[in-house]
Parts: C-alpha cells; sequence; structure tokens
C-alpha cells in the first residue's frame, strides 16, 4: 500500500537552529497521525514541510508515492492532495475579503463554476451549521467558532486527500474543545480523509490517532501505533513527556464516572 | 564578547558604511549637475586660474573611480580646501560656527527632553483628567507650529516688544552668560515642536508600561507605585522615546537652519545658506559633510544609549535570523 | 497560622453595557500548608478572584462585598486598599504569563533585592544578595550567581517562572496566589514549576491558592477543589470527595469533558468521541433567574429557573457542597 | 466600501478628529475657492501698502500693496498641491521599493535598506537645501527634492509591512489554496500594506507642508511672484516693524493647516487600527 505522506532524511536548519533532522516519516492513507512535542520540537516546522510552505534543505517528500518539488510549483501541485486547518482560525481568513469572496477563490483554484462551487460551499455550511449569511460577512465579524468552522469548510472545499490540523485544541475550554475533534472524526468517516493532527496536547493526540510520531528537537524521537507510543512507550524522551503530563487518577480515587 | 560589545562595534561598522555611503552620494549629487563643474561650483568668481587648480584639485581629467577616490581621500583627511572669498581654510571656517550649532542643537535636546519626559509623566499619571487635556491639546499645538514661526514670534515678543533677552547673534565668545542668554530663544524655539512630541511619546509608552503584567507583579509585592512608576516603568518608558531621538537630533539641524537664520547666529545652518547664496559651492559641500558627520555620530550614540538602556536591543541584534 | 479564608466575595465591572456581576459571593477556604484548586473556564471570573484579594483590580471594577481573614485577623475587601499592607508581606501572587511578568530592562538581581528591601528591610545589601542567591538555588535555578545578573530575556519561561517562585520564597506569606501558572508552558516545564510550588509550601506552610482551567493539575497537586461557573461558585471540598462524587452536574461535565491521559481508549482510533458542554455562557449581563447552569443542564426542572440553589452537603461528607437542588437525588 | 465608512464614521466621532475633518474642509475651500473670490494676488499697488484688515482686504496688504488675502490663498494651494502630490509620489515609489525588497529579500534587501539609510543620513533640510542650491529652484526641483526625502520612510515601512505579512497565517492559507503569486500579492498582499502607508502619508501631509514653507522661507522654495506661505511669513519678517498683518495671517494660516492634518491624520491613525476597529459599533 503505498503511504499517504512519505518523508525520507528531512533536514532542514534555521540558523543555529536544526529545526529538522533527519525526519523520516510514513502515514498510512485513511489514518489519523498524530505529531506531537513541545514547543520547539520541529512539529511546526515539520507540518510546513508537508504544506509545501518551508522548503527543504535536503531530503524528500512524496504525497501518494508522487515526489514534490520544493516552493510554489510544489504548492500547485500538492494543493488538491493536502489542505490545513491552521492552529488560529481567525488569523487564517485574509483581512479585507469577505467570507464568501475567501470561499469563491477555491473554484478560482480548482477551475470550477461559480454556481458549482456556491452550491457546493451551501451544502458544507448547513453541514458545519454556519448560518448562509456569514458569506456576506469580514472576517472580524464572526466569532472565534464559526471562523473555525469556515477554515474547515474552505479545506474541504478543495476536496483535498489529506487534512492537517494544527494545534485544534490549542487555547479552547475543554467543555468546547471536543467540538472539532469530533467534526474531524465524522469528516474522516465521510470523506475518506487522512487525518494528521499536530499537537502539544498528548491525551487529544492518544485518543484519536491511529499512530503517532514524537518530536524532540527536530528529531523523530518515536513513532509507531499510537496504542504503542503512548501506552508502551520505548524512548526515554516519550516516557519523560507521558509521565510529566497531569494525571486525573479519578479511577484510583474511586470515581463511579462511565 | 558581551552582547553590548559587539552591538557598539557593528553599530559602528554600520555608521561608517553609511558615513561612505553618504560621502559618495554626494559625489554623486555634484557630477550629476548639469553644466560645466568647475564654473558652477566656483561660481561667477571663477577665473581661468582658479578653475584650472580646480579641476586639478577635483581630477576632473582623471576616470571616475579615481575622482571618488581623491574626493574620500580629500573628505577623510579633512582636506576641504581653501574659500575663494576669504581665502581662509574651509575646515577652520567650519569649525569656528560648528561649536555655534552644536550648542544650539544641545541645548534644543537637553529643554525637549527635561519638558517633553516632565509634561508626558504628568499626562501619564492622571490619564482622562484636565491636566491630561490640557497637556495633549497644548502638545498637538506645539507639534504642529512649524519651528521658524515659533522662532519669529519669540524674537517679536521678547526681544523687539519686551526686550527681555537680545535680538541676533550668538554672543561674545569667552562670555558664558551673554552666550546662555542669546541661546535662550533660539534652542526654545528648535525644541517647542519636540517637548509636544515627547509628551506624548512619554504619556504613551508609560500609559502601555504601566498596564504591564510585571508592572502589576511589582504592585502584588507591595511595591510603592510611587517606585514602581519612577524606577521601574520610567525606564522602560524611555526606550522608545530615545529611539526617537536619532530623528530628533537630525529635525534640530534642519530646524537649527531656519532658527539660526532668523536670530543671524553664526552657525552650520547660517554658514551653507550664505554659501548657497553667494554660490560658494565648496562651503556648501563642506558644511553639508559635517552636517551628515554630526548626524550620523549622534544616531550612533542614541542606539548605544538605548542598547544600555534596554538590554534586549544588543541581544536582538548578534541573534542570528 | 491558620491558613486563609475569603467570605461572601462579590465583584462588579461597570461595562458599556451596564453593571457586570462578575463574582458573585463566593466563600472559599485554604488551609494551612493546603492548596487549594480554583478551577473554571473563561469567563468564570476565576481571575477576578485573584485580582480581588490582592487589590489589583482594573479602575472599572469595584468589590461589593467581601471579606479575607488571614491567620486571626480579617481585612474588609470592599474597602480601597484594604490588603495593600500585606502585600509582599503576608500575600504574594505568582502570575500566568512568564514572559510578561518580569520588567525586560531590570535583572534579576533587581527584582528579587526589591522584594527583600520590603519584606526585610534591616537587610543590607550584601544580606540581600546572598538571599536572593539562597531563593534561586531554592527553586532549582543551577548558578544562581549567574542567572542573578541576567535580564529576563536570557532565561526561558520555565526559569522566569522559577524566578516568579523564588520572589514568593522571599516573601515567606501565609497565602499565595498562583494564577494559572503553566499554561503557557510545556508539559515536563509545567510538572517542574508545579513541584516546585508545591516545595514552596512545604518549606514554608503557607496556604496556596492555585487558579487553573486543568482538572488534571488540580487532581495531581491539589488538597481542594472549588469549582467556578459563570461568576458563582458552584461547588467545593476535598479533591478525594468531589472527584469521588462530583454534585454539581457542571462539575460532572467538566470533569466528563477532560481528557486524560490514561483515559480507556477503544481499539479503533476511529469511534472516539469526545465529550462537550452544548450551549453557551450567559450573557453577564442578562443573568438566568434560579441556578446559573441551568440553561446548559440536562438535569434541569422548573424549579431551577425559580430557586436560587443554596449550597447543600454533598453526600453527607463534611466540607463538600455543591449549589444544585437536585444534588442529592438519585 | 463598507469597510472604510466605518473608518470615517470613527474620525467624525472622535473630538479631534472632527476638528481635523472640519479644519482640512476648511482649508480645501480656502484653497480652492480663495482665489476665485479675491482680486488678482500679484496685483502691485504700492500706495496701499502695510493696510491692516478691511472689507476690501480681509487680511490686509503687503509691503507692495498686494492683496493678503488672495496670496495667502495662493500660498495655501501651493501648500496643499505640493503636500499632496509629494505624498502621493514617495508612497508609490517608496511602496514599490519596499513591497519589492521584502519578497526579494537576499542582497537586494540589504542593498536597499543601506540606500535608505545613506539618504536618511543627511538632516532632511540640509539635503533639501544642497540639491536645491545645486540643481537650481524651481516647482519641478523642490517637488522632486522633498518626494526623494520621503521614500525611505515610505520604503521602510513597505518592506516592514511586507516582512511581517509573510508570517501571517491568512497568508500561509492563501499559499496553501494554491492562489496563483500574482493574485495572492493583488488581493491580500497590497490592501495590507496599503493599509498603514495611507495612514503614514496622511501623517506626513503637514510635515510636508512644513517643510515646503521653511524651503519657501528661506527662498529655495516656491519662487515669487507666485505666493507661497512660507514666502509670506519671510517678506512679513522682513518688514515686521511697520506691520505685523502680513506675518500673522499667514503663520496663522500655515498653523491651522498642518494642525488639521495633523488631527485629522492621527483620527485616521486610530479609526484604521484593527485593534481598535468597531469601537463605536
Amino acid at each position: 500500500m503505498t503511504a499517504a505522506i512519505s518523508i525520507r532524511d528531512a533536514k532542514l536548519r534555521f540558523g543555529h537552529t536544526q529545526a529538522l533532522d533527519s525526519v523520516t516519516l510514513d502515514v498510512a492513507p485513511r489514518d489519523c497521525f498524530g505529531l506531537v512535542g513541545e514547543s520547539g520540537s520541529g512539529k511546526t516546522t515539520l507540518m510546513r514541510v508537508i504544506l509545501g510552505l518551508e522548503r527543504l534543505q535536503s531530503g524528500s517528500i512524496r504525497l501518494f508515492d508522487a515526489p514534490l518539488k520544493s516552493g510554489s510549483a510544489g504548492i500547485a501541485q500538492r494543493t488538491r492532495l493536502v489542505q490545513a486547518i491552521f492552529q488560529d482560525p481567525a488569523a487564517s481568513l485574509s483581512p479585507r475579503r469577505r467570507i464568501g469572496q475567501l470561499l469563491d477563490e477555491v473554484g478560482e483554484v480548482l477551475g470550477e463554476a461559480r454556481d458549482s462551487i456556491r452550491a457546493r460551499q451551501a451544502a458544507l455550511f448547513q453541514r458545519l451549521g454556519l448560518p448562509p449569511g456569514t458569506v456576506d460577512k469580514y472576517p472580524y465579524q464572526i466569532s472565534g467558532g464559526q471562523a473555525r468552522r469556515v477554515a474547515v469548510a474552505r479545506a474541504l472545499l478543495m476536496n483535498p486527500r489529506i487534512l492537517i490540523a494544527d494545534e485544534p485544541t490549542a487555547g479552547l475550554d475543554v467543555s468546547v474543545q471536543g467540538d472539532l475533534l469530533n467534526l474531524l472524526q465524522e469528516l474522516r468517516a465521510d470523506r475518506d480523509l487522512t487525518l494528521v493532527v499536530v499537537s502539544h496536547n498528548l491525551a487529544v493526540v492518544r485518543l484519536i490517532a491511529d499512530a503517532a510520531a514524537v518530536m524532540h528537537r527536530g528529531r523523530i524521537v518515536e513513532q509507531g501505533p499510537a496504542a504503542q507510543v503512548f501506552d508502551g512507550p520505548a524512548a526515554d524522551y516519550t516516557k519523560r513527556l507521558l509521565a510529566s503530563w497531569p494525571r486525573l487518577r479519578w479511577h484510583a480515587l474511586g470515581s463511579n464516572l462511565e | 564578547m558581551p552582547a553590548i560589545v559587539q552591538f557598539i562595534v557593528q553599530r559602528l561598522a554600520a555608521a561608517l558604511l553609511t558615513l561612505v555611503g553618504a560621502i559618495l552620494l554626494l559625489f554623486v549629487i555634484i557630477q550629476f549637475v548639469p553644466g560645466d563643474l568647475a564654473s558652477i561650483l566656483l561660481g561667477p568668481r571663477a577665473t581661468p586660474e582658479l578653475r584650472a587648480q580646480f579641476a586639478e584639485r577635483m581630477g576632473l581629467d582623471r576616470s571616475i573611480p579615481e575622482q571618488i577616490f581623491l574626493f574620500f581621500r580629500r573628505a577623510v583627511s579633512g582636506d576641504l580646501g581653501t574659500d575663494v572669498v576669504t581665502g581662509r581654510d574651509i575646515l577652520s571656517i567650519i569649525l569656528d560656527v560648528l561649536p555655534n550649532t552644536l550648542q544650539l542643537a544641545g541645548a534644543g535636546l537637553l529643554i525637549s527632553l527635561a519638558f517633553g519626559i516632565a509634561l508626558g509623566c504628568i499626562a501619564a499619571l492622571k490619564p482622562g483628567s484636565l491636566i491630561d487635556t490640557v497637556l495633549g491639546v497644548a502638545s498637538v499645538a506645539f507639534i504642529t507650529t512649524p519651528a521658524f514661526v515659533v522662532a519669529i514670534f519669540l524674537l517679536l515678543i521678547f526681544s523687539l516688544k519686551l526686550h527681555w533677552l537680545p535680538v541676533t547673534g550668538a554672543g561674545a565668545p569667552g562670555d558664558p552668560l551673554d552666550r546662555l542668554s542669546h541661546l535662550i530663544l533660539p534652542a526654545t524655539a528648535l525644541s517647542i515642536g519636540w517637548i509636544g512630541y515627547l509628551a506624548r511619546l512619554v504619556r504613551a509608552s508609560l500609559l502601555e508600561v504601566l498596564s504591564e503584567q510585571h508592572v502589576r507583579m511589582m504592585r502584588a509585592y507591595g511595591v510603592p507605585e510611587g517606585r514602581i512608576v519612577r524606577h521601574f516603568a520610567l525606564r522602560l518608558a524611555l526606550v522608545p522615546m530615545v529611539a526617537v531621538m536619532g530623528i530628533g537630533v537630525g529635525d534640530m539641524i534642519s530646524n537649527a537652519v531656519f532658527v539660526e537664520i532668523i536670530f543671524a547666529r553664526p552657525g552650520i545652518g547660517t554658514l551653507i545658506y550664505n554659501a548657497i547664496l553667494n554660490r560658494n559651492f565648496p562651503i556648501v559641500q563642506a558644511g553639508i559633510l559635517f552636517t551628515v558627520l554630526t548626524y550620523v555620530t549622534c544616531n550612533l550614540l542614541v542606539d548605544v544609549i538605548n542598547a544600555l538602556l534596554d538590554p534586549r536591543i544588543a541581544r536582538s541584534l548578534n541573534k542570528p535570523a | 497560622m491558620s491558613g486563609a479564608a475569603i467570605s461572601h466575595l462579590s465583584v462588579d465591572f461597570a461595562t458599556k453595557g451596564g453593571i457586570h456581576h462578575a463574582v458573585r459571593d463566593i466563600s472559599l477556604a485554604a488551609g494551612p500548608g493546603r492548596i487549594l484548586g480554583l478551577v473554571g473556564e473563561s469567563g468564570s471570573g476565576k481571575s477576578t478572584v485573584a485580582l480581588a484579594l490582592m487589590g489589583l483590580l482594573a479602575g472599572n471594577a469595584e468589590v461589593t462585598s467581601g471579606a479575607l481573614q488571614l491567620g486571626s485577623e480579617s481585612y474588609d475587601l470592599a474597602r480601597a486598599q484594604a490588603t495593600a499592607a500585606l502585600r509582599g508581606i503576608r500575600m504574594a501572587m505568582i502570575f500566568q504569563d512568564p514572559f510578561a511578568s518580569l520588567n525586560p530592562v531590570f535583572s534579576i538581581r533587581a527584582h528579587l533585592t526589591e522584594v527583600l528591601s520590603r519584606r526585610s528591610p534591616e537587610l543590607d545589601g550584601e544580606a540581600r544578595n546572598r538571599a536572593a542567591m539562597e531563593a534561586l538555588a531554592a527553586v532549582g535555578i543551577d548558578r544562581p550567581e549567574i542567572r542573578l545578573a541576567q535580564y529576563p530575556h536570557e532565561l526561558s519561561g520555565g526559569m522566569r517562572q522559577r524566578v516568579a517562585i523564588a520572589m514568593a520564597l522571599l516573601v515567606r506569606p501565609d497565602l499565595l496566589i498562583a494564577d494559572e501558572p503553566t499554561t503557557a508552558l510545556d508539559a515536563t516545564v509545567e510538572a517542574q514549576v508545579m513541584q516546585q510550588i508545591c516545595g514552596l509550601r512545604d518549606r514554608i506552610g503557607c496556604s496556596i491558592l492555585l487558579i487553573t482551567h486543568s482538572l488534571g493539575l488540580v487532581a495531581q497537586y491539589c488538597d481542594d477543589i472549588a469549582v467556578m461557573y459563570a461568576g458563582e461558585l458552584v461547588e467545593q471540598g476535598s479533591v478525594a470527595a468531589v472527584a469521588a462524587k462530583p454534585g454539581h452536574p457542571y462539575a460532572r461535565a467538566l470533569l466528563a469533558c477532560e481528557v486524560t491521559i490514561d483515559a480507556p481508549r477503544g481499539a479503533d482510533a476511529r469511534a472516539s468521541r469526545f465529550r462537550i458542554i452544548p450551549g453557551d455562557l450567559p450573557d453577564p449581563l442578562h443573568l438566568p433567574s434560579g441556578c446559573i447552569f441551568r440553561t446548559r443542564c440536562d438535569m434541569a426542572i422548573a424549579d431551577c429557573a425559580r430557586i436560587v440553589p443554596p449550597p447543600v452537603t454533598v453526600n453527607g461528607e463534611p466540607g463538600h457542597v455543591a449549589r444544585c437542588i437536585r444534588v442529592n437525588e438519585k | 466600501m463598507d469597510v472604510y465608512l466605518p473608518i470615517l464614521r470613527d474620525i467624525w466621532r472622535s473630538p479631534t478628529g472632527r476638528i481635523g475633518l472640519v479644519l482640512v474642509i476648511l482649508i480645501l475651500l480656502f484653497a480652492i475657492l480663495g482665489p476665485v473670490f479675491s482680486v488678482a494676488p500679484n496685483k502691485i499697488a504700492v500706495q496701499d501698502r502695510f493696510q491692516g484688515p478691511s472689507l476690501q482686504h480681509l487680511l490686509g496688504t503687503d509691503n507692495l500693496g498686494r492683496d493678503l488675502f488672495s496670496r495667502t490663498a495662493q500660498g495655501t494651494r501651493a501648500a496643499l498641491a505640493i503636500s499632496l502630490i509629494v505624498v502621493a509620489l514617495s508612497l508609490l515609489i517608496g511602496a514599490i521599493i519596499g513591497v519589492a525588497a521584502g519578497m526579494a529579500g537576499g542582497w537586494i534587501d540589504r542593498g536597499v535598506i543601506v540606500l535608505f539609510d545613506i539618504i536618511s543620513a543627511y538632516p532632511a533640510v540640509i539635503l533639501a537645501m544642497g540639491l536645491i542650491a545645486l540643481y537650481g529652484v524651481g516647482f519641478t526641483n523642490l517637488l522632486l527634492v522633498v518626494t526623494l526625502l520621503f521614500i525611505p520612510q515610505f520604503g521602510r515601512m513597505a518592506r516592514a509591512q511586507t516582512l511581517s505579512l509573510r508570517h501571517q497565517p491568512f497568508i500561509d492559507a492563501e499559499r496553501v489554496l494554491g492562489l496563483p503569486m500574482a493574485k495572492l500579492v493583488w488581493r491580500h498582499f497590497l490592501p495590507n500594506v496599503l493599509g498603514p502607508l495611507i495612514v503614514l502619508a496622511s501623517m506626513n501631509v503637514p510635515v510636508v507642508i512644513t517643510i515646503e514653507a521653511g524651503l519657501s522661507f528661506i527662498g529655495l522654495g516656491v519662487q515669487p511672484p507666485q505666493a507661497s506661505l512660507g514666502s509670506l511669513i519671510r517678506d512679513g519678517y522682513v518688514f515686521l516693524n511697520q506691520s505685523w498683518w502680513p506675518t500673522i495671517g499667514s503663520a496663522i494660516t500655515l498653523a491651522l493647516a498642518t494642525l488639521g492634518s495633523t488631527l485629522f491624520g492621527e483620527a485616521l491613525r486610530d479609526a484604521a487600527d484593527p485593534k481598535l476597529r468597531g469601537r463605536h459599533k
């Protein structure tokens, strides 16, 4: 089976920091892949490389077995394969354009007729619970939750085969963070998506991911099935990371929760 | 090597590069003047001998790179030539008047800093109060009135009507009191705009600093409010102010031209201005060179002072991109 | 020392839309040498409680009632500057963002000695310096003599938060308030910083009010827990008791939403779903009648709209109370 | 349009902004309509020299008996024309150079920065005086020289904006979408670069007015017989002993013009600040 994402010996250096150090990684199609690490671990850089926003200094990256060019040529090539929801969805909407104009751009890029793209957009809005009037608004006029859904809609309009979610729980209260995660889970089932979740939140990734990689100082210190990485880690760093994660211990305390 | 030393070395190198570039620009500006360079630069007084001398000196018959080299060698060695009108060494003419301008600009700077910081702090400590509003309106009025207009009205009121202060000149050399009385009005004229500007800047940045978390932290540890403002907040609030003082110096030198003309005060400004009127270009050129040198040096000083005030500045420059 | 107790604290904010009652009638107690975790989501008012105690609220805020009992003395929080004399002597605070809580143009030494000049004015410069160095060493900072001369930007976030803890250590307060001290930090650093906070408690035996949105942090490090929702305290008790049987539906829902690192994991990750609490926080200017949580509560009945629920002891456990009229039903 | 209307509304709702807007409109009207309602500004009538204000000469007459109302209107018109042209030109050139440098990076970027530094190494008025002295006085030269002085400011800001925009999440998002470069620059870069530049431009209008007046004051700006606020003040200053009126009328007009445009520019800056956007919703 060909990998959805296949990275070989990727290296990238910014000044004195080795952001990516010999990263080799395979993401199986239709998997949810968790990329975890602390700040400065290189997980965001790796995501940007996959999206074509950073150029590798050496190494290769293939999506569905097609080797990818670097830079803007690479972007045109991969834009139909991979899309992303950025950490701060409100900031990922161009501030001086209406939501509708931003979504129409997808049609332009795909060469799709305006009627067709708007019909798909309307259907997606309904599916995501966005009021139809949202298209007439500017990004600063909608709430953070709505911006997040608009960002999801824009990514899905491209019909990608891979969807990357960058820190989908960052800055959210626990009572609402599940909203986006559940949405991603449903979309994954509906659309045969390969999902990559980039996050520092080990607990969430542990539950949502089929496979995962742990990054530290530009290197992948451990990767494998999620059950193995999170419940039987081999690398010292992973063990340390998991040990430092606060535990609820409700079970030990005799919680009668379900 | 400590970050601050590295910073100073880097800023020094950058200042030298800028200076070299500025001299080059001056050369280019002169080269592109349409017409015969010798007759333009020497003006109507140019005799054939003078022209020949001039062509020899500038190396007008040589290649451009050689001319640039000669130009630099003269600029660096301080050989600015001899004034055709007085027959004096141009360097000594400039050094005669330069202290007057430096005193004027320095006094203007001190007045703006003293009043700007004081008024800014007063306004920031009672935001929204009557005194804040009054100072705000006064600051805008100060900023928007051009220095030369202020100079005329100061002259009109305090010298011509009230006869409190002398009208013109820089005062007798060697008489500090006389020189000081000649300095008051022109320096005030120079500083009015910057008092307004600095008062607003200090107010804004002090208010911003006072709303920051570390000030709240100091309050949480019971540090008295007066000490927080004077000791902890003010130093941080002065960083953006010092940063604009680089521009401030340039503005002082620029406005010194007008103020010197109005008060008929000997200085670089009047020297250049009179040289332009007499089409005495070697003096114009030398005068410009010296103002650039002064300006670049002041900017370097401002950068270093700011780096001493805020340790993050030296560090950020040394950090690899 | 007999710990700290807050009673009937209420705070109003004047906003354009009207008066916003941000904190309403909150009573809390943290015993000596105990850590009380004050938990709540955004908009719960938990940070307002901390700032009200310290007397550091913004200008548009007003404490309308409340008292702080510290040892044998009581302070009326509604009076301006009620606790000003206690700051840096009997009370200290650690703030959320370590990158903003130290003044960037002053050295670490300047921060620490400033605290000492208030707390221990009898010390001379040399003694202050030594005390500052010892405090840094005590919070696990290597080579404190070098760190003292450094500036905040030269230190990592975790290191800066340790400096903040060292400042608190120098004060030896009766009550330490820590407002989300680890939210900006990575998990491994969070663990280290929390251990230092616990170490400080062990060393000086103070009461600690830990304000956090993380139930995990509370479960791991706190003795007692108090849960806030939309400006009200809905439940409090010992961590063990509340964890065993949360009485308030909001506390129960919040616990269920918390994703734990040791949660049972199904065989198929695709099947994982996450709990949420449907609905939004009530509009602060138009609060619902009766129970504050009833608009999002799945157990709400008609009475919930009429009765403002009083604190009810849960399960007959002393000290474990919840403000829900249906708490002991079943 | 509904992005810009709230800005205008915000300006009107701030007290200083309202004063600024009213002053700017009055000065504009004076500059545009003043000459229409006045006698010939250059008509010499020596017998009428140094008159105080009267119905016939609203602002009095100067040393040659010329009507000062007409001449002040003419000078105001020159000041506004020059400042608007200079600001527009330096914005345009600065934006092109700055955005290009920011996008290109590397040695092009560094070279442009050094060039800007070199131009700004000269105190503005000194460089202007030198250039005008060498290349000759005149309207065109005045425009070009002052424009040159202001290019570095706009260029630096355009470059800084471009650099910071390059790292904005919404630019990343558009790139990931695969939007072609030309459209990316046109739709998402330029509107966001231009905003702050236009604010800077409006803040610089009073500065240019002051510089033009200063240069004209020392005879290197607008040339006689064409009037300028600076040369009017100069003429008045020379004859200060005989009459105050020539100085006062033009000085107050100059001060009002800079005051109005400063207040307007600052209100525009505040209204355009996205952090403050929608305060008055």
